[in-house]
């Protein structure tokens, strides 16, 4: 299993039953294949649709119902459609449950640098701005490093998408929490060790009570799950 | 009232200097026939309101390409390279947005309001050179109204009185910019008669709009 | 013809083709029968609709379709149905062409007493402080006089609806502009002067340079205009 | 997920001292059968926000009549009597708010906005006590967003998801409250399976939805 899809099968275990969720474009967009069939979410797309369905089959569709990634989809029964007003009123106004990002830098006091590099092209906040402030829960999905290069950070150098907003990271190697104190790793994938964690990591992190093994949706996570 | 009009004829309310609101998200729902019907006119200097400035397979970055754009307000540029280029030559003729922002100072400029207060932004640069209020304990920024000098709709139908409907995710920002310009221009995939189109399918009431045309194939 | 009935036939003309005009309770509600054929107007009704049509016949109508005023109301074909954010975004934002609404007081500043009388049930302002403010003209549809009383005064005593909003004043004696130099008559009613409209306002009144006879709509008006 | 209650079970969750948002306008598409229902509860002083707290054919006045209100908001109050006691009475419990401002400042508590700033009501009693921003040289009035406890709604269709379809003129207020509310309850003139709604008849998704319940003949 490479890293994406642990950190997918990982953040599919995250909403509870008629969550209203968010996915950002790409790695979160695969955990909707994750979330365990006894949990019914519903997704929204910021561009106006809520109860998204899976993409079309090729060649079938509907180009007046896309996602805000701009491809096709289809959506669920009881989905509704409206305008960019209301979808971002549903978004600051705290009723998206989760909304599941990638990042290129969070520190531990929640700041979250997700949507420009100094010195490369900027292409815009979008809507990820409005996302991290508004929904209830913000969760991280990206790998741990940038090929090798710490995202986990005492302080973020690039310019923020916002200010103590995350929640919770989820990568390849652990799940961490952003606390008052800072950084707290909650579980830790199969194989590796906290100090593992800390080494790729360039902020203290403070090992939880208990560590769990990361469990991951669609996986058998029956056998003893402390590290 | 028939509205129904000519692309041509539409655009030819657009003046140099205008501010346009475009709506559509991406390649979806952009008004491309008046678009392309803007390209024949010799005006510039416009300034181009909209949530992405399209993609490279859209109208608005031929309009930029042909020098008739000066500045953007949008939310993404990045699938827009002639966007991307000109924040690169100068950065003060792009402004970028969040897009609940966005949505939120377009709906102020038509419902007389007279900003809106949003958190969104605060701690980055989003909130640079901005004034804040604080209510409560805790700060929001004021967000300035945005209004168009004309706006540039897509409807998947509209009938002649200019009553639009608006088809799943295409409602976008076609749905608020009516609201907020002088001259609204709506292009439709079909033209019906007055009284053909639902009421309770109805987005946008034909006194907001000024002029309708037939959008040709894409 | 009596006084509302001149008033609702003079008011009739001042929409233009295409007008999307909104109509207060009791006497404004009038006009809508004298509007001149050729004249296209859409009514907004605050509680929803774009495009009111007739009242239903007796026992007719369906009772989710009234007007402001609760009665059970038609729509002409291309209404559009909204709630109560969107109607007042169409109100504030400057879309309704003319607002006509009755008054208790007017002073010559333009600033309008219509809601409530010191002493009396108060019953709330509804949508009348949207309307005068939002509206693009504000049209004063009411009798000269409370039995008697000026209405017009050079400064309004009782509570105040809005500040500086009457563009014009329709009585069953004159058709009265509120200017920068005061309340200018425009018009005088049949076999009114000057002197008798001055003689029931409380302000001082300036006779345009060239007072017309009052036009009322559906009524012969070809024979000399001049007063 | 079936969200469908007894009217009973769904008035459950009013607590006293809630602050209730209620649909309606005047007498038409006003949620009876929940207020009813309520009127079964041993619960006291509740705040009423609604356009015009009904006539004397619906069922707010008997909330009051039976002493389970303390506190009024809302824009007219003419057609029940009994509000308009309470303001003779106790002034400090009615708050009357001009009706565009009463819609953005509910908007407001469910869009995540700091207030609404508006010019209307400067120069006036609902001004009072208010303050006030200077933008462009122009005054605005910086009103609070208003939220509730609990909104009480009534929809033409719900599905059993709680995605709701409010017909013609019903849609007032009850289409922007359920934003605005933490418990959202529905009373229904039809409920059916999801799916047969219409998506592009939705006004309020069932995401916002707590609780719904059958409409009984009023």
């Amino acid at each position: 299993m490479n890293a994406k899809e642990i950190i997918a099968r990982r953040a599919a275990l995250e909403p509870s039953d008629n969550n209203l969720i968010n996915l950002g474009i790409g790695l979160p967009t695969m955990i909707a294949n994750f979330v365990p069939a006894d949990v019914e979410i519903v997704l929204q797309s910021e561009n106006g649709i809520l109860g998204v369905g899976p993409k079309p089959a090729p060649g079938e569709g509907d180009w007046h119902i896309y996602d805000a990634g701009g491809g096709l989809v289809t959506v669920k029964p009881g989905a509704m459609f409206f305008d960019s007003a209301y979808s971002f009123s549903l978004i600051r106004g705290g009723h998206v449950d989760i909304t599941f990002l990638g990042a290129l830098q969070v520190d531990e006091q929640g700041n979250l640098a997700s949507w420009m590099v100094p010195g490369r092209r900027v292409t815009g906040m979008g809507g990820a701005m409005d996302l991290v402030v508004g929904a209830k829960r913000v969760v991280i999905t990206m790998e741990h490093t940038q090929k090798g290069t710490p995202k986990l950070l005492a302080a973020c150098t690039y310019p923020l998408t916002a200010v103590g907003v995350v929640d919770r990271i989820i990568t390849e190697l652990a799940v961490i929490d952003v606390t008052p104190k800072g950084f707290v790793v909650r579980e830790l994938a199969e194989g590796v060790t906290f100090k593992d964690v800390c080494d790729v990591t360039d902020a203290p992190l403070i090992p939880d009570d208990q560590i769990l093994k990361m469990r991951l949706a669609g996986v058998d996570n029956r056998e003893d799950d402390r590290c | 009232m028939d509205k129904v009009v000519s692309a041509a004829q539409a655009v030819s309310h657009i003046r140099s200097g205008d501010v346009l609101l475009i709506g559509g998200f991406l390649q979806w729902g952009t008004p491309e026939t008046l678009l392309k019907a803007l390209l024949e006119r010799d005006v510039h200097d416009l300034t181009v309101v909209s949530n992405d400035t399209g993609t490279g397979e859209t109208a608005t970055i031929c309009l930029m390409q042909q020098g008739m754009v000066s500045r953007i307000k949008s939310t993404y540029i990045g699938a827009n390279s002639h966007s991307g280029q000109m924040l690169i030559e100068d950065p003060a003729s792009v402004e970028l947005i969040p897009q609940g922002t966005l949505a939120e100072r377009i709906r102020a400029g038509g419902a007389g309001l007279g900003g809106a207060l949003v958190e969104v932004g605060l701690g980055t640069v989003a909130a640079e050179g901005k004034p804040t209020l604080e209510i409560d304990g805790k700060t929001y920024l004021i967000e300035r109204p945005l209004r168009g000098n004309v706006a540039l709709i897509y409807a998947t139908v509209c009938d002649k009185a200019g009553n639009c409907f608006m088809k799943g995710s295409t409602k976008n920002f076609n749905v608020i910019m009516p609201l907020s310009a002088d001259i609204v221009l709506v292009e439709a995939e079909s033209i019906v008669d007055v009284g053909e189109l639902d009421s309770e399918l109805i987005h946008v009431p034909g006194v907001l709009v000024d002029y309708v045309c037939q959008r040709e194939d894409v």
